[in-house]
Protein backbone atom coordinates (compact mmCIF):
# COMPACT_ATOMS: atom_id res chain seq x y z
CA UNK A 1 0.00 0.00 0.00
CA UNK A 2 2.78 2.94 -1.05
CA UNK A 3 5.86 3.53 0.44
CA UNK A 4 6.00 5.16 3.49
CA UNK A 5 8.38 8.10 2.55
CA UNK A 6 4.71 8.61 0.28
CA UNK A 7 2.08 7.82 2.58
CA UNK A 8 4.22 10.58 5.57
CA UNK A 9 4.13 14.19 5.32
CA UNK A 10 7.65 15.69 5.14
CA UNK A 11 7.78 19.06 7.49
CA UNK A 12 10.24 21.65 6.83
CA UNK A 13 11.27 24.37 8.96
CA UNK A 14 13.17 27.63 8.24
CA UNK A 15 16.02 30.26 9.90
CA UNK A 16 14.84 31.02 13.37
CA UNK A 17 12.03 29.44 13.02
CA UNK A 18 14.12 26.33 12.65
CA UNK A 19 16.57 27.14 15.41
CA UNK A 20 13.78 27.75 17.77
CA UNK A 21 12.33 24.22 17.37
CA UNK A 22 16.22 22.52 17.03
CA UNK A 23 14.93 20.61 13.48
CA UNK A 24 14.71 21.65 10.05
CA UNK A 25 12.93 18.51 8.23
CA UNK A 26 10.82 15.81 10.12
CA UNK A 27 8.32 13.20 8.61
CA UNK A 28 5.20 12.87 10.18
CA UNK A 29 3.42 9.41 9.77
CA UNK A 30 0.47 9.33 7.54
CA UNK A 31 -0.62 6.79 5.82
CA UNK A 32 -2.66 7.45 2.92
CA UNK A 33 -5.47 5.47 4.26
CA UNK A 34 -6.26 7.14 6.83
CA UNK A 35 -9.65 9.18 6.13
CA UNK A 36 -8.80 12.02 8.42
CA UNK A 37 -7.88 15.65 6.42
CA UNK A 38 -4.83 17.51 8.49
CA UNK A 39 -4.14 20.80 7.84
CA UNK A 40 -0.98 23.08 8.95
CA UNK A 41 -2.99 24.49 11.41
CA UNK A 42 -3.08 21.08 12.94
CA UNK A 43 0.20 20.27 12.38
CA UNK A 44 1.78 23.13 13.75
CA UNK A 45 0.05 22.48 17.32
CA UNK A 46 0.65 19.09 16.98
CA UNK A 47 4.70 19.15 17.16
CA UNK A 48 4.07 21.93 19.64
CA UNK A 49 6.03 24.61 17.16
CA UNK A 50 7.25 27.61 19.06
CA UNK A 51 5.65 31.25 18.75
CA UNK A 52 2.53 32.14 16.62
CA UNK A 53 1.54 30.53 13.79
CA UNK A 54 0.01 33.53 12.53
CA UNK A 55 3.41 35.38 11.73
CA UNK A 56 4.68 32.48 9.34
CA UNK A 57 3.62 31.95 5.92
CA UNK A 58 3.17 28.35 4.82
CA UNK A 59 3.67 26.27 1.67
CA UNK A 60 2.69 22.87 0.50
CA UNK A 61 4.67 21.59 -2.11
CA UNK A 62 6.51 24.35 -2.19
CA UNK A 63 3.82 26.46 -3.40
CA UNK A 64 2.48 29.11 -0.80
CA UNK A 65 -0.76 27.93 0.30
CA UNK A 66 -3.31 28.81 3.91
CA UNK A 67 -3.37 27.37 7.26
CA UNK A 68 -6.00 25.47 6.54
CA UNK A 69 -5.13 23.90 3.52
CA UNK A 70 -5.87 20.15 3.54
CA UNK A 71 -2.66 18.56 3.41
CA UNK A 72 -2.10 14.94 1.63
CA UNK A 73 0.26 11.69 2.62
CA UNK A 74 2.95 12.78 0.11
CA UNK A 75 3.20 16.32 0.54
CA UNK A 76 5.42 18.41 1.46
CA UNK A 77 4.87 21.08 3.99
CA UNK A 78 6.82 24.18 5.24
CA UNK A 79 6.56 26.90 7.70
CA UNK A 80 7.84 29.97 7.01
CA UNK A 81 9.38 32.79 8.90
CA UNK A 82 9.24 36.10 7.33
CA UNK A 83 11.47 36.53 4.28
CA UNK A 84 13.92 39.02 3.33
CA UNK A 85 15.94 38.62 0.08
CA UNK A 86 17.26 40.32 -2.44
CA UNK B 1 10.67 35.69 -23.22
CA UNK B 2 13.98 34.99 -22.43
CA UNK B 3 14.20 33.87 -18.92
CA UNK B 4 17.41 33.26 -16.66
CA UNK B 5 17.45 32.69 -12.93
CA UNK B 6 20.34 31.37 -10.82
CA UNK B 7 21.62 30.91 -7.46
CA UNK B 8 25.04 31.47 -6.68
CA UNK B 9 26.45 29.61 -3.22
CA UNK B 10 29.73 31.78 -3.85
CA UNK B 11 30.29 35.72 -4.96
CA UNK B 12 29.36 36.42 -8.80
CA UNK B 13 30.09 39.66 -10.13
CA UNK B 14 27.50 41.07 -11.89
CA UNK B 15 29.01 42.68 -14.88
CA UNK B 16 30.46 39.38 -15.74
CA UNK B 17 27.21 38.17 -15.09
CA UNK B 18 25.63 40.92 -17.70
CA UNK B 19 28.48 40.09 -20.28
CA UNK B 20 27.78 36.61 -20.50
CA UNK B 21 23.95 37.02 -20.47
CA UNK B 22 24.19 39.44 -23.47
CA UNK B 23 26.37 36.65 -25.27
CA UNK B 24 23.48 34.15 -24.73
CA UNK B 25 20.63 36.65 -25.86
CA UNK B 26 22.70 37.55 -29.06
CA UNK B 27 22.80 33.66 -29.67
CA UNK B 28 19.49 32.79 -29.35
CA UNK B 29 19.35 35.89 -31.88
CA UNK B 30 17.73 38.42 -29.02
CA UNK B 31 19.73 41.99 -29.96
CA UNK B 32 19.96 44.27 -27.14
CA UNK B 33 16.69 45.44 -26.08
CA UNK B 34 15.86 49.47 -26.84
CA UNK B 35 15.49 49.63 -23.10
CA UNK B 36 17.27 48.01 -20.58
CA UNK B 37 16.86 48.45 -16.26
CA UNK B 38 18.63 47.21 -14.03
CA UNK B 39 19.46 46.73 -10.17
CA UNK B 40 22.50 45.44 -8.01
CA UNK B 41 21.83 44.89 -4.90
CA UNK B 42 25.26 45.01 -2.47
CA UNK B 43 25.74 43.70 1.23
CA UNK B 44 26.63 46.84 3.64
CA UNK B 45 28.96 46.61 6.01
CA UNK B 46 27.06 47.59 8.97
CA UNK B 47 23.88 45.59 10.64
CA UNK B 48 20.32 47.20 10.76
CA UNK B 49 21.51 48.11 14.19
CA UNK B 50 24.53 49.70 13.06
CA UNK B 51 27.22 47.84 14.52
CA UNK B 52 29.60 46.38 12.03
CA UNK B 53 28.90 43.07 9.89
CA UNK B 54 31.15 40.74 8.87
CA UNK B 55 29.13 38.44 7.04
CA UNK B 56 25.09 38.37 6.22
CA UNK B 57 23.99 34.88 5.72
CA UNK B 58 21.78 33.60 3.21
CA UNK B 59 19.06 31.16 3.80
CA UNK B 60 16.95 29.70 1.42
CA UNK B 61 14.58 27.02 0.59
CA UNK B 62 15.77 24.42 -2.32
CA UNK B 63 13.64 23.82 -4.49
CA UNK B 64 11.17 26.82 -3.75
CA UNK B 65 13.30 29.26 -3.87
CA UNK B 66 13.96 28.56 -7.97
CA UNK B 67 10.17 27.85 -8.59
CA UNK B 68 8.65 31.04 -6.96
CA UNK B 69 11.46 33.15 -8.48
CA UNK B 70 10.59 31.68 -11.89
CA UNK B 71 6.34 31.98 -11.11
CA UNK B 72 7.20 35.51 -9.92
CA UNK B 73 9.15 36.57 -12.83
CA UNK B 74 7.15 35.42 -15.44
CA UNK B 75 4.34 36.87 -14.11
CA UNK B 76 6.04 40.11 -13.95
CA UNK B 77 7.38 40.39 -17.11
CA UNK B 78 4.08 38.86 -19.08
CA UNK B 79 2.58 42.24 -17.03
CA UNK B 80 4.32 44.73 -18.14
CA UNK B 81 5.62 43.37 -21.60
CA UNK B 82 9.30 42.68 -21.22
CA UNK B 83 11.22 40.78 -23.13
CA UNK B 84 14.39 39.15 -21.13
CA UNK B 85 14.81 38.86 -17.55
CA UNK B 86 17.74 37.98 -15.50
CA UNK B 87 17.76 37.37 -12.02
CA UNK B 88 21.08 36.21 -10.03
CA UNK B 89 20.59 35.77 -6.12
CA UNK B 90 23.51 34.63 -3.76
CA UNK B 91 22.78 32.35 -0.94
CA UNK B 92 25.26 31.31 1.73
CA UNK B 93 27.64 33.68 3.39
CA UNK B 94 27.94 36.73 1.54
CA UNK B 95 30.76 39.06 2.75
CA UNK B 96 30.57 42.97 3.28
CA UNK B 97 30.91 45.11 -0.78
CA UNK B 98 29.82 41.65 -2.67
CA UNK B 99 26.55 41.42 -5.28
CA UNK B 100 23.78 39.81 -3.43
CA UNK B 101 20.90 40.77 -6.30
CA UNK B 102 21.48 41.50 -9.76
CA UNK B 103 18.01 41.71 -11.75
CA UNK B 104 17.94 43.04 -15.38
CA UNK B 105 15.37 43.30 -17.30
CA UNK B 106 15.09 44.33 -21.71
CA UNK B 107 11.86 45.84 -23.06
CA UNK B 108 11.00 48.02 -25.67
CA UNK B 109 10.31 51.32 -23.69
CA UNK B 110 12.03 52.15 -20.43
CA UNK B 111 8.78 52.89 -18.49
CA UNK B 112 7.84 49.32 -18.72
CA UNK B 113 11.38 47.76 -18.46
CA UNK B 114 11.61 50.23 -15.32
CA UNK B 115 8.53 49.14 -13.56
CA UNK B 116 9.32 45.60 -14.39
CA UNK B 117 12.49 45.68 -12.51
CA UNK B 118 11.51 47.66 -9.98
CA UNK B 119 8.05 45.27 -9.15
CA UNK B 120 10.64 42.07 -9.68
CA UNK B 121 12.94 43.46 -7.06
CA UNK B 122 10.06 44.17 -4.24
CA UNK B 123 9.00 40.51 -5.19
CA UNK B 124 11.49 38.47 -4.89
CA UNK B 125 12.66 40.71 -1.84
CA UNK B 126 9.12 39.83 -0.39
CA UNK B 127 7.63 36.70 -1.76
CA UNK B 128 10.89 34.47 -2.33
CA UNK B 129 11.75 32.16 0.43
CA UNK B 130 15.12 33.36 1.43
CA UNK B 131 16.18 34.20 5.13
CA UNK B 132 19.29 36.74 6.23
CA UNK B 133 20.86 36.44 9.30
CA UNK B 134 23.26 39.29 10.23
CA UNK B 135 26.51 37.84 11.76
CA UNK B 136 28.04 40.75 14.20
CA UNK B 137 32.27 41.35 14.61
CA UNK B 138 31.57 39.99 18.63
CA UNK B 139 30.50 36.56 16.76
CA UNK B 140 26.65 37.01 17.80
CA UNK B 141 23.81 37.16 14.73
CA UNK B 142 20.67 38.02 14.35
CA UNK B 143 17.81 36.61 11.79
CA UNK B 144 16.19 39.69 10.11
CA UNK B 145 12.43 39.52 9.93
CA UNK B 146 12.06 42.38 7.20
CA UNK B 147 13.59 44.08 4.39
CA UNK B 148 15.60 47.53 4.69
CA UNK B 149 12.81 50.25 4.03
CA UNK B 150 12.27 50.98 0.47
CA UNK C 1 29.46 62.36 -4.18
CA UNK C 2 31.04 60.74 -7.22
CA UNK C 3 30.18 62.07 -10.76
CA UNK C 4 31.05 61.04 -13.94
CA UNK C 5 29.84 61.93 -17.59
CA UNK C 6 31.22 61.58 -21.05
CA UNK C 7 29.70 61.90 -24.31
CA UNK C 8 30.93 59.31 -26.99
CA UNK C 9 31.40 60.31 -30.36
CA UNK C 10 31.49 56.55 -31.45
CA UNK C 11 30.16 53.50 -30.30
CA UNK C 12 30.78 52.50 -26.39
CA UNK C 13 29.89 49.35 -24.79
CA UNK C 14 28.23 50.28 -21.73
CA UNK C 15 29.22 47.09 -19.84
CA UNK C 16 32.96 48.04 -20.41
CA UNK C 17 32.22 51.82 -19.28
CA UNK C 18 30.71 50.46 -16.06
CA UNK C 19 33.59 47.93 -15.22
CA UNK C 20 36.08 51.12 -15.69
CA UNK C 21 33.79 53.32 -13.36
CA UNK C 22 33.74 50.71 -10.91
CA UNK C 23 37.38 50.66 -10.56
CA UNK C 24 37.93 54.67 -11.04
CA UNK C 25 35.01 54.64 -7.91
CA UNK C 26 37.18 51.51 -6.38
CA UNK C 27 40.39 53.86 -6.41
CA UNK C 28 38.97 56.94 -5.36
CA UNK C 29 38.50 54.40 -1.80
CA UNK C 30 34.76 54.57 -2.63
CA UNK C 31 33.52 50.73 -2.43
CA UNK C 32 30.13 49.32 -4.56
CA UNK C 33 27.22 50.78 -3.12
CA UNK C 34 24.59 48.51 -1.23
CA UNK C 35 21.96 50.07 -4.40
CA UNK C 36 22.68 50.75 -7.50
CA UNK C 37 20.33 50.99 -10.17
CA UNK C 38 20.86 51.23 -13.93
CA UNK C 39 19.63 52.29 -17.30
CA UNK C 40 21.13 51.14 -20.68
CA UNK C 41 19.13 52.51 -24.08
CA UNK C 42 19.77 51.48 -27.38
CA UNK C 43 18.51 52.67 -30.99
CA UNK C 44 15.95 50.54 -31.95
CA UNK C 45 15.51 49.06 -35.56
CA UNK C 46 12.74 50.94 -37.02
CA UNK C 47 11.93 54.62 -37.08
CA UNK C 48 8.64 56.37 -35.54
CA UNK C 49 6.93 55.57 -38.18
CA UNK C 50 8.01 51.89 -38.40
CA UNK C 51 10.03 52.45 -41.35
CA UNK C 52 13.01 50.76 -41.34
CA UNK C 53 16.02 52.58 -39.47
CA UNK C 54 19.27 52.56 -41.21
CA UNK C 55 20.47 55.10 -38.29
CA UNK C 56 19.92 57.73 -35.90
CA UNK C 57 22.04 61.05 -36.20
CA UNK C 58 22.52 62.48 -32.68
CA UNK C 59 22.97 66.20 -33.15
CA UNK C 60 24.10 67.95 -29.42
CA UNK C 61 25.19 71.91 -28.38
CA UNK C 62 29.15 71.39 -27.79
CA UNK C 63 29.75 73.05 -24.30
CA UNK C 64 26.29 73.49 -23.42
CA UNK C 65 24.93 69.71 -23.34
CA UNK C 66 28.11 68.58 -21.01
CA UNK C 67 27.63 71.47 -18.63
CA UNK C 68 23.86 70.68 -18.53
CA UNK C 69 24.00 67.31 -17.96
CA UNK C 70 26.19 67.85 -15.22
CA UNK C 71 23.67 70.59 -13.40
CA UNK C 72 21.08 67.75 -13.99
CA UNK C 73 22.93 65.30 -12.76
CA UNK C 74 23.88 66.57 -9.72
CA UNK C 75 20.62 68.84 -8.98
CA UNK C 76 19.54 64.69 -9.17
CA UNK C 77 21.79 62.89 -7.00
CA UNK C 78 21.85 65.60 -4.02
CA UNK C 79 17.67 65.46 -4.24
CA UNK C 80 17.90 61.77 -3.95
CA UNK C 81 21.08 61.59 -1.71
CA UNK C 82 22.67 59.86 -4.75
CA UNK C 83 26.17 59.22 -3.90
CA UNK C 84 27.67 57.96 -7.12
CA UNK C 85 26.37 59.01 -11.29
CA UNK C 86 27.62 57.57 -14.29
CA UNK C 87 26.28 59.13 -17.15
CA UNK C 88 27.59 57.85 -20.74
CA UNK C 89 25.65 59.67 -24.00
CA UNK C 90 26.12 59.11 -27.60
CA UNK C 91 27.08 61.85 -30.23
CA UNK C 92 26.82 61.33 -33.98
CA UNK C 93 25.44 58.58 -35.96
CA UNK C 94 24.24 56.14 -34.02
CA UNK C 95 23.44 52.59 -35.58
CA UNK C 96 20.13 50.23 -34.62
CA UNK C 97 21.38 48.28 -31.52
CA UNK C 98 24.04 50.37 -30.24
CA UNK C 99 23.82 51.66 -26.91
CA UNK C 100 22.84 55.77 -26.89
CA UNK C 101 22.76 56.37 -23.07
CA UNK C 102 24.10 54.91 -19.68
CA UNK C 103 23.05 55.43 -16.47
CA UNK C 104 24.43 54.18 -13.54
CA UNK C 105 23.23 55.51 -9.85
CA UNK C 106 24.57 54.43 -6.84
CA UNK C 107 22.80 55.04 -3.50
CA UNK C 108 22.57 53.34 0.04
CA UNK C 109 18.96 52.29 -0.74
CA UNK C 110 16.86 50.52 -3.72
CA UNK C 111 14.04 53.28 -3.51
CA UNK C 112 16.82 56.19 -3.85
CA UNK C 113 18.88 54.75 -6.80
CA UNK C 114 15.79 53.48 -8.90
CA UNK C 115 13.88 57.12 -8.21
CA UNK C 116 17.17 58.79 -8.96
CA UNK C 117 18.14 56.54 -12.27
CA UNK C 118 14.40 57.85 -13.64
CA UNK C 119 14.49 61.36 -12.74
CA UNK C 120 17.79 61.75 -14.26
CA UNK C 121 17.21 59.72 -17.27
CA UNK C 122 13.63 62.01 -17.79
CA UNK C 123 15.86 65.35 -17.21
CA UNK C 124 18.34 64.47 -19.79
CA UNK C 125 15.85 62.91 -22.53
CA UNK C 126 13.70 66.57 -21.65
CA UNK C 127 16.41 69.16 -20.66
CA UNK C 128 19.63 68.60 -22.18
CA UNK C 129 20.32 69.74 -26.08
CA UNK C 130 20.05 66.47 -27.52
CA UNK C 131 18.56 66.50 -31.30
CA UNK C 132 17.79 63.07 -32.74
CA UNK C 133 17.34 62.55 -36.70
CA UNK C 134 16.46 59.38 -38.07
CA UNK C 135 18.02 58.36 -41.32
CA UNK C 136 15.25 55.66 -43.22
CA UNK C 137 16.40 53.00 -45.79
CA UNK C 138 15.20 55.20 -48.58
CA UNK C 139 18.01 57.98 -47.93
CA UNK C 140 15.14 60.24 -46.28
CA UNK C 141 15.58 61.16 -42.68
CA UNK C 142 13.52 63.43 -40.20
CA UNK C 143 13.95 65.22 -37.00
CA UNK C 144 12.25 64.31 -34.07
CA UNK C 145 10.20 66.65 -32.42
CA UNK C 146 10.02 64.72 -28.99
CA UNK C 147 11.06 61.34 -27.22
CA UNK C 148 9.20 57.61 -27.53
CA UNK C 149 6.64 57.69 -24.83
CA UNK C 150 7.50 56.61 -20.98
CA UNK D 1 36.98 100.26 -27.38
CA UNK D 2 37.21 96.06 -27.27
CA UNK D 3 37.56 92.90 -29.71
CA UNK D 4 34.61 92.76 -32.50
CA UNK D 5 34.22 89.22 -31.19
CA UNK D 6 33.13 90.93 -27.81
CA UNK D 7 31.14 92.95 -28.79
CA UNK D 8 28.53 91.28 -31.34
CA UNK D 9 26.38 88.54 -30.72
CA UNK D 10 26.71 84.83 -31.35
CA UNK D 11 23.49 83.41 -32.28
CA UNK D 12 23.18 79.84 -32.71
CA UNK D 13 20.92 77.62 -34.83
CA UNK D 14 20.42 73.51 -34.53
CA UNK D 15 18.48 70.63 -36.17
CA UNK D 16 15.47 71.49 -37.82
CA UNK D 17 16.09 75.19 -37.26
CA UNK D 18 19.22 75.38 -38.51
CA UNK D 19 18.53 73.41 -41.87
CA UNK D 20 15.49 75.50 -42.41
CA UNK D 21 17.65 79.13 -41.94
CA UNK D 22 20.16 77.44 -44.22
CA UNK D 23 22.64 79.04 -41.13
CA UNK D 24 23.95 77.67 -37.58
CA UNK D 25 26.27 79.88 -36.43
CA UNK D 26 26.28 83.81 -36.77
CA UNK D 27 27.69 86.90 -35.40
CA UNK D 28 25.26 89.73 -34.75
CA UNK D 29 27.00 93.31 -34.50
CA UNK D 30 26.42 94.85 -31.63
CA UNK D 31 28.86 97.58 -29.57
CA UNK D 32 29.02 97.31 -26.22
CA UNK D 33 28.94 101.52 -26.37
CA UNK D 34 25.46 100.94 -27.72
CA UNK D 35 22.89 101.53 -25.49
CA UNK D 36 20.05 99.36 -26.99
CA UNK D 37 18.76 96.10 -24.73
CA UNK D 38 18.59 93.31 -27.39
CA UNK D 39 16.18 90.73 -26.66
CA UNK D 40 16.10 86.70 -28.38
CA UNK D 41 12.52 87.86 -29.32
CA UNK D 42 14.00 91.17 -31.14
CA UNK D 43 16.91 88.50 -33.09
CA UNK D 44 14.23 86.29 -33.91
CA UNK D 45 12.65 88.93 -35.52
CA UNK D 46 15.08 90.79 -37.08
CA UNK D 47 16.67 87.55 -38.21
CA UNK D 48 13.65 86.68 -40.03
CA UNK D 49 14.24 82.87 -38.29
CA UNK D 50 11.38 80.45 -39.60
CA UNK D 51 8.22 79.11 -37.56
CA UNK D 52 7.06 80.45 -34.54
CA UNK D 53 9.83 80.92 -31.58
CA UNK D 54 7.21 79.57 -28.96
CA UNK D 55 8.06 76.32 -29.97
CA UNK D 56 11.82 76.86 -29.45
CA UNK D 57 13.68 77.16 -26.26
CA UNK D 58 16.29 79.57 -25.67
CA UNK D 59 20.04 79.62 -24.01
CA UNK D 60 22.05 82.76 -23.25
CA UNK D 61 26.05 81.63 -22.43
CA UNK D 62 24.78 78.13 -22.37
CA UNK D 63 22.21 78.19 -19.95
CA UNK D 64 17.94 78.47 -20.34
CA UNK D 65 16.79 81.53 -20.46
CA UNK D 66 13.31 83.58 -21.55
CA UNK D 67 12.48 85.19 -24.96
CA UNK D 68 12.73 88.91 -23.24
CA UNK D 69 15.52 87.81 -20.88
CA UNK D 70 18.77 91.06 -22.35
CA UNK D 71 21.09 89.73 -24.58
CA UNK D 72 24.28 91.81 -24.06
CA UNK D 73 27.39 91.86 -26.27
CA UNK D 74 29.40 88.67 -25.76
CA UNK D 75 27.02 86.72 -25.17
CA UNK D 76 26.27 83.55 -26.82
CA UNK D 77 22.62 83.13 -27.54
CA UNK D 78 20.73 80.08 -28.64
CA UNK D 79 18.02 79.02 -30.24
CA UNK D 80 17.21 75.47 -29.49
CA UNK D 81 14.05 73.54 -31.29
CA UNK D 82 12.47 70.54 -29.12
CA UNK D 83 14.95 68.48 -27.71
CA UNK D 84 15.30 64.01 -27.80
CA UNK D 85 18.04 62.89 -26.02
CA UNK D 86 18.73 59.47 -24.12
Amino acid sequence: MGEPSVDGIRILLFAGLREQAGWGDRHWPAPAATATTLTPRQLWQALELPGTMSSMRIAINQQFAEPDTPVHPGDELAFLPPTSGG
Amino acid sequence: MQLRIDLHATAFEPLACLEQWQRQLAVQGHNGSAAESLFIGRVRPAAADGALLVALELEHYPGMTERQLRQLATACCRRHGASSCLVQHRIGRVLPGEAIVLVAIGADRRGPAQRCCQELLEALKHEAPFWKREWRADGSSAWLTGNTPL
